[in-house]
């Protein structure tokens, strides 16, 4: 049971660490990105193939370099210019991105999955009680917590994090104070999607990677920021935490319908409340 | 405005009834692939693919079938039965009338019904849903691999020699992961084994670990895996992280295979299961083979699947051969009771359901001449491999 | 300010800015289709836009929604998958009649659709697109999983009797005769949203789109209106499912995957949702578009991808944008 | 004698947090009255009136319309019973047609004079078009039909006149009068324009801070030392 | 040198053309009124200014350097601060918070946290309380608070005294006039005219989107100014 949790934890994280990035970008440029998937993919191929050079912290460090480019890129030929037009358009136009990024990889990468090993020194288990657990496993809760706790950090006591949460309330007040919101949107998607990469790289000694794995996180990652109030990211950290564990402790114990349980939560918390866990930036 | 939109339709017209009139050449046997060259099978898709061009290769080399070269025209199915049915219709539409390459059962399901209208004809080499040759059989559809329940009886003579008694199962939540586990709950409680824990998680499940928490806190001393591709390395990857693969016994059915061996590494290694195609078997056939196939696709062997495809193609050629037509009636005739010479032996093609009768093999990943593979250690005859067809089959 | 102006201009209720000429070509493009089957084309162009008209009323249904209310969903899966499955099911599982299964499944299905609205009538904008997702996706979960009840991801074979409304079953399964099915389903409704959204509801609709809150100010019920858009649009996507599982005769859970409902978003955009026909013509030219770089490469995923980037960038209003008002341009018109 | 008032008002409040917006107000308008309701920026007006006409939530007090209380009605229900109103932000509908929009607006209401508002307001020769496609002096004007069409008992008119230039707002203001007689109708206006106010009104109620800050005839307030200094400011004036 | 200038601005939202020609300047140290009626577009000068109001055509200096594009926050890095209408404060954040937004760390003078708080005492009493559940007149110390917080050269005041007591305006008044007298520049955008008649010097006054007089307000009988702003 306690070693379930743990597990609820460690999928919470992943989910997590993917989540945030999705809600960086939400809050400054009010896009559900749907290339955010795609990202977390080319970070985690990236990540692999930069491995075979800088060993696994080097490729690691590659991937959410590029990543973080490829986000400036985006904010840079996508979002700013679309940031008048209908959300729908720059959302879709994410999706364009999502679909040439699968296909991308598979010309580059191949169709076959690839599977990365732990790096040395997380590669062993360590004892819990009586029960062996992966190091690396507890490593990726304390990624995800490091994230969380250095991101909240920023937002609550820096004078940038400061600006990042005025500017997605209010982007034009803080304007006014002189702060240049599109810089500040440029460096926040880039962080964001630096997010994805990370996220992706730290996952591809858990999960194989596949040109669709993209896809296949997306959706539970968007069911997390819906559920935790869109832009949110406390929100985002208690939905992960919840859905991680709806998800965990539903394979336990009610096999037969755990994969539709964050589903119906998200379901039922928008019924509730339409805007999910919280409002906006807390 | 109307002229433009005139002209448009003028070309389009024109290029359509082109595209058309190709097809009424019959000099060749052409053959259509849907297979999924994208998508989460994208891999197998490949594999199919690869086995298909080698045997086509080959045979024209030889100067094709009875003087007529084999033609191929592949078709993306990305793995999902409705685009499956509507692209095996284009090619059936465009001449290709003899099919191949479904991966998933649902694209085999959803075509072989069609068969018959389209006066087709279809080669299963990867689909293992029962259905197939059972309530949903066809009389132009033929099976070259191993259904499910077939398996169980490969799996009977492995398990009754293991000395584990308390098993669990993880399986693919899809008709053939389930199908397998209850195959392989009925060959365990045969002969005396107990299944403590089972699991079956959903197509592209990503974390795997509630799964083998459970399996581990179940008490099993072994555990039956029927788990394919991503699914299968993701569970492979993080049930060696838990130390479930050094602690129990691990054996599974598309499992380990040579794909999967080649991106999993040293954690594949000392897996058992059922191996429906070897490139390690010893027979004169099959050595040739893989000669050949390393000679057209250097420093690779032929992988599970591709063997299994090559082997549906060399029955299908005999059939063709033995036809000496290229109508699919006559072929889907020919092929019926057929008896003929194949990589892993001789082959015959069952009347009552399409399903050919051969052998099955069991094995382990091990290292062999420095790299690792799934090695044959047991091989179960045919008679013993394929239990009798199903009744439900009304051909 | 004076009653000069007053005896000027009959009243005339005009909702969009459709040029005759656009009407004209309208009717020829309708007629046409009904001699396709006639002119001798290959099958495989009939079959392929037979399938695309199914795409296209799936499509239609999803524009309409936007069009009509605001709402982008990303979740029509589940009404046109979910009519399929319900036909599906029904042949199967009831001794009901080839003809009331046929007609009772989209009817279920948009009693669904009118019964979910009231729950996705409380949220809107992105909120609306991700609940009308879940929605779909658990359905497609629970079709998936229940594996006594749809056979899991290898799907089900319909089984109806071999004569169904006096036709033999293999009229509605042969791409030649059953193009015209779903084409003049494709066109009936096209018509008939063109009526509506011409009509009191459609101005009232639109209205509360524009403005829900006036809408109540000037005395109006806005919940119901919106329900009944959403139940409508329900509708068309699941005489388009209904379709489908007729002319396939084999169903899978894919039909209820939410990246069915995606495309059908993104074909509706690509056609252009301010035009009821928009996303019509949009299915026609993307599944056009995929079977045409299907035959050349794998690479149709890429295609498709760039071919959206672009017309969303380039097109704002989509391909039946561009065509009005490329109308419009050669009738020397005001560009619209 | 409650049914010789057309509007009886009685203790509206709402509260924003901590907050009072409007904060225990009270007011009665007779049959064929037209009420000029004035105050600085902030001082509640607009909320009066959203108050008034059901807007919004968490609001206190009770609305009597021609006898009848009407607090506990909807939006719609109010217009139903007679009740109609602008707004002070333009708040039409963009992709409708002008008199599309306008015969809509007519539809739940007692009788379609649509083409008399139209003509009233100088819309007839642009009612075909899109009303987003007309100028903003339009699409106020457009807001206004939209109150006005179908005659309502009681009209809530929250700054017509604003961004219009003298002429064209004293033109107005003519205009709401002879309606007014025309077709029987109670006003209350909300107005920054004083010469609108009064040229039109019959009485003026003036807000301060959420609250009234007095009653009376035009005249009597605009020599009401409280009133002006409310606006002058005490120091300063 | 004058710190904004605008030289015949026209300016739209969408295709709704507001401002047809407007043309103002604020030199070091002054103190500027613009008034007029609701609705003649004052608010919108402002807009233009941080690019929330399109320009069409026109020019738009700050410290005498034409911008181009406009963009919100080179007006407040060129020493403009906007106390912009109805206070926006920012959702979310702190008093502290709010104030800590306006500074400029690269901007010296003498304003900081503490000056502000001692300034405005109840700002340090509700400092780490959320900015929006304070009355109107405390967001109004707190908007212009974090306007100051910049240290800013010209302040723009945009109808400040909307929605607050005759008491606090003229609190507000005083504080204005003892900022000016530090040497701060002010643009009052008003339309209470005891406000504009203490803290104003020259005026502009706008009608139907252009400016139509302009002068000493000391030249301007009381009278006269009334009418100007008609309430």
């Amino acid at each position: 049971m306690l070693i379930q949790i743990l597990n609820g934890l460690v999928y919470a994280g992943l989910l997590y660490i993917v989540s945030v990035g999705l809600v960086l970008i939400f809050g400054l440029r009010r896009v559900v990105n749907f290339a955010h998937g795609g990202f977390y993919m080319v970070g985690a191929y990236a990540g692999y193939t930069a491995a075979m050079v800088f060993g696994f912290w080097g490729g690691l460090i590659v991937a959410v370099l590029v990543l973080g480019l490829i986000g400036i890129l985006l904010d840079y030929v996508v979002f700013r210019p679309l940031q008048n037009a209908d959300h729908m358009v720059t959302v879709l136009v994410t999706f364009g991105i999502l679909l040439v990024f699968e296909d991308v990889v598979q010309m580059i990468w191949g169709a076959d999955t690839l599977s990365v090993l732990a790096p040395y020194p997380f590669d062993g288990t360590v004892q819990l009680g009586d029960i062996l657990f992966p190091v690396y496993r507890l490593l990726v809760i304390a990624v995800a917590i490091a994230v969380a706790l250095g991101l909240t950090l920023w937002l609550r006591f820096s004078r940038a994090g400061l600006y990042v949460r005025a500017s997605s309330v209010d982007a034009l007040t803080t304007g006014m104070q002189g702060v240049d919101t599109e810089k500040l949107s440029l460096s926040v998607v880039g962080l964001g999607t630096a997010l994805a990469g990370l996220s992706g790289v730290i996952a591809s000694p858990l999960l194989a990677l596949s040109p669709s794995m993209g896809s296949s996180i997306l959706i539970e990652s968007f069911i997390v920021v819906v559920t935790g109030g869109l832009g949110s990211f406390a929100g985002a950290f208690i939905a992960a935490l919840l859905i991680g564990q709806v998800h965990n402790l539903g394979i336990v114990y009610v096999p037969n319908v755990a994969s539709m349980l964050p589903l119906l939560l998200m379901v039922v918390v928008l019924i509730l409340k339409p805007t999910g866990f919280a409002r906006s930036y807390s | 405005m109307r002229t433009t939109k005139l002209y448009a339709g003028v070309a389009a017209a024109a290029f359509l009834i082109a595209a058309g009139a190709s097809s009424a050449a019959d000099a060749t046997i052409k053959i259509g692939v849907a297979t999924a060259l994208t998508g989460a099978y994208g891999d197998l898709g490949q594999q199919v693919k690869r086995a298909v061009d080698f045997a086509v290769e080959e045979v024209n080399a030889k100067g094709g079938i009875d003087g007529r070269k084999v033609e191929t025209q592949y078709q993306d199915t990305q793995a999902k039965a409705d685009i499956a049915r509507q692209q095996a219709e284009k090619l059936v539409n465009d001449g290709f009338t003899i099919l191949t390459g479904s991966i998933a059962s649902g694209e085999a399901l959803g075509i072989a019904p069609m068969l018959e209208r389209w006066d087709a004809v279809m080669m299963g080499t990867v689909p293992k849903a029962d259905a197939l040759t059972g309530a949903e059989c066809s009389p132009r559809f033929f099976r070259a691999n191993i259904p499910d329940y077939a398996d169980a009886a490969t799996v009977g003579t492995w398990l009754k020699e293991q000395s584990e008694k308390k098993w669990a199962i993880m399986g693919s939540d899809t008709a053939w992961g389930r199908n397998s586990g209850a195959s392989f709950t009925k060959t365990a409680s045969g002969l005396t084994r107990d299944i403590v824990a089972e699991g079956y998680a959903g197509l592209g499940t990503n974390d795997f670990a509630p799964y083998i928490q459970k399996i581990l806190d179940s008490g099993a001393e072994g555990v039956w895996v029927a788990l394919a591709g991503r699914d299968a390395i993701n569970f492979a990857q993080q049930a060696k992280q838990f130390g479930l693969i050094d602690k129990l016994k691990v054996a599974g059915v598309s499992f380990v295979t040579d794909n999967t061996v080649k991106t999993l590494g040293d954690v594949s290694k000392g897996i058992y299961g059922i191996i429906n195609y070897s490139s390690t078997l010893d027979t004169p056939a099959n050595k040739a083979f893989v000669d050949a196939w390393a000679k057209k696709y250097p420093g690779t062997l032929p992988a599970n699947f591709e063997g299994e495809t090559y082997l549906g193609m060399q029955v299908l050629f005999a059939g063709i051969d033995k036809a000496d037509s290229t109508s699919p009636e006559d072929i889907a005739e020919a092929l019926e009771g057929i008896e003929t010479d194949t990589i892993i032996g001789k082959i015959s093609v069952r009347q009552a359901d399409h399903q050919f009768v051969r052998g099955n093999f069991f094995g382990r990943i091990e290292d062999q001449d420095g790299t690792l593979r799934p090695v044959v250690a047991t091989s179960v005859a045919a008679d013993v491999a394929m239990p009798a067809a199903d009744d439900a089959c009304k051909l | 300010m004076s009653n000069l102006s007053m005896a000027a201009a009959a009243p005339k209720v005009r909702t969009s800015t459709t040029p005759p000429v656009l009407v004209v070509v309208g009717i020829a493009v309708a007629l046409v289709g009904f001699v396709l089957p006639w002119l001798g084309l290959p099958r495989n162009i009939l079959s392929l836009l037979t399938s695309a008209s199914m795409t296209a009323i799936l499509a239609t249904g999803v524009g309409f929604l936007v069009r009509q209310a605001g709402f982008s969903s990303f979740g029509h899966a589940a009404f046109y998958g979910g009519a399929a499955y319900l036909l599906v099911l029904m042949s199967v599982y009831t001794g009901l009649s080839g003809e009331a299964v046929v007609l009772l499944a989209p009817v279920i299905a948009t009693l669904a659709a009118f019964a979910l609205s009231f729950i996705l009538l409380r949220t809107q904008g992105v909120a609306f697109s991700m609940l009308s997702l879940a929605i779909a996706q658990a359905l497609f979960e629970l079709m998936m999983r229940w594996r006594d009840l749809a056979n899991g991801e290898d799907g089900l074979r319909m089984r109806l009797p071999r004569e169904i409304f006096g036709l033999k079953l293999s009229f509605f399964q042969k791409a030649d005769t059953m193009f015209l099915v779903s084409w003049s389903a494709l066109i009936i409704i096209i018509v008939g949203l063109v009526l509506l959204s011409r009509s009191h509801f459609g101005t009232l609709t639109l209205a509360i789109k524009n403005n829900e809150e006036r809408a109540r100010f000037i005395g109006f019920r806005t919940l119901m209106p919106r329900a009944a858009i959403i139940a409508l649009s329900g509708l068309i996507a699941s005489i388009g499912g209904t379709l489908f599982a007729l002319y396939n005769g084999y169903i899978t859970p894919g039909l209820l995957h939410w990246s069915l409902s995606g495309e059908a978003l993104i074909i509706a955009i690509i056609g252009g949702t301010r035009s009821v026909w928009g996303p019509a013509l949009g299915a026609f030219l993307f599944v056009i578009l995929r079977d045409f770089a299907g035959n050349y490469t794998t690479h149709w995923q890429s295609i498709v991808g760039l071919v959206l980037i672009a017309v969303v960038i380039l097109l704002p209003s989509g391909a039946s944008g561009a065509v009005s008002s490329l109308v419009n341009r050669i009738r020397g018109g005001r560009d619209v | 004698m409650s049914d010789t008032y057309m509007l009886e008002a009685t203790g509206l409040t709402r509260r924003y947090g901590g907050f009072a917006a409007l904060n225990n107000v009270s007011f009665k308008l007779r049959q064929g009255e037209i009420r000029g309701l004035i105050g600085s920026n902030g001082a509640g007006k607009s909320t009066c009136m959203d108050v008034l006409t059901g807007r919004g939530r968490n609001q206190q007090g009770t609305v009597c319309l021609n006898g009848q209380d009407i607090s506990r009605l909807s939006e719609r229900e109010r217009r139903a019973v007679g009740l109609s109103r602008s707004f002070q932000k333009t708040n039409i509908f963009p992709e409708l047609g002008i008199r599309q929009q306008v015969q809509l607006a007519a539809r739940k209401a007692e009788f379609d004079n649509t083409e008399e508002v139209l003509a009233e307001l100088s819309l007839t020769a642009i009612a075909d078009r899109t009303a987003s496609d007309v100028s903003y002096g339009d699409q106020r004007r457009v807001d206004l039909a939209l109150a006005l069409v179908g005659k309502p008992k009681l009209l809530l008119l929250d700054e017509p006149a604003a961004g219009l230039t003298i002429e064209e707002s004293l033109a107005m203001a003519r205009h709401l009068r002879n309606l007014a007689e025309r077709w029987k109708l109670t006003i209350l206006l909300v107005e920054h324009d004083m010469e609108v106010i009064f040229a039109i009104c019959d009485r003026l109620t003036v807000l301060h801070l959420g609250e009234v800050l007095t009653e009376g005839l035009p005249d009597e307030v605009r020599a009401n030392p409280e009133v002006i200094r409310a606006y002058l400011g005490s120091t300063f004036a | 040198m004058s710190l904004l200038e605008l030289q015949n601005v026209h300016a739209a939202y969408g295709s709704a053309r507001v401002l047809h020609g407007v043309s103002l300047k604020v030199e070091k140290g002054e103190r500027v009124a613009l008034i007029g009626r609701n609705g003649v577009g004052k608010t919108t000068v402002v807009n233009t200014c941080i690019g929330a109001a399109r320009l069409t055509s026109g020019k738009v200096s700050f410290m005498t350097r034409v911008q181009k594009p406009i963009r919100a926050f080179r007006a407040a890095r060129s020493g403009i601060s906007i106390v912009p209408q109805g206070r926006r404060i920012v959702p979310g954040l702190t008093v502290r918070e709010n104030l800590l937004l306006g500074s400029a760390p690269d901007r010296k003078g003498p304003w900081n946290l503490e000056a502000v708080f001692a300034m405005y005492p109840i700002l340090r009493e509700r400092a780490d309380g959320l900015g929006t559940a304070m009355s109107g007149g405390q967001q109004q110390m707190l908007a212009i608070g974090r306007a100051l917080m910049a240290n800013p050269d010209l302040l723009i005041l945009d109808e400040p005294s909307e929605g607050l007591a005759p008491v606090v305006v003229d609190e507000l008044g005083a504080s204005l006039v003892r900022l000016a007298e530090q040497g701060t520049a002010i643009l009052l955008i008003e339309q209470n005219f005891g406000l504009i008649r203490s803290v104003g010097d020259r005026y502009y006054v706008m009608a139907k989107g252009s400016v139509v007089e302009d002068g000493r307000l000391s030249a301007l009988t009381a009278e006269e100014l009334k009418r100007h702003v008609s309430v």
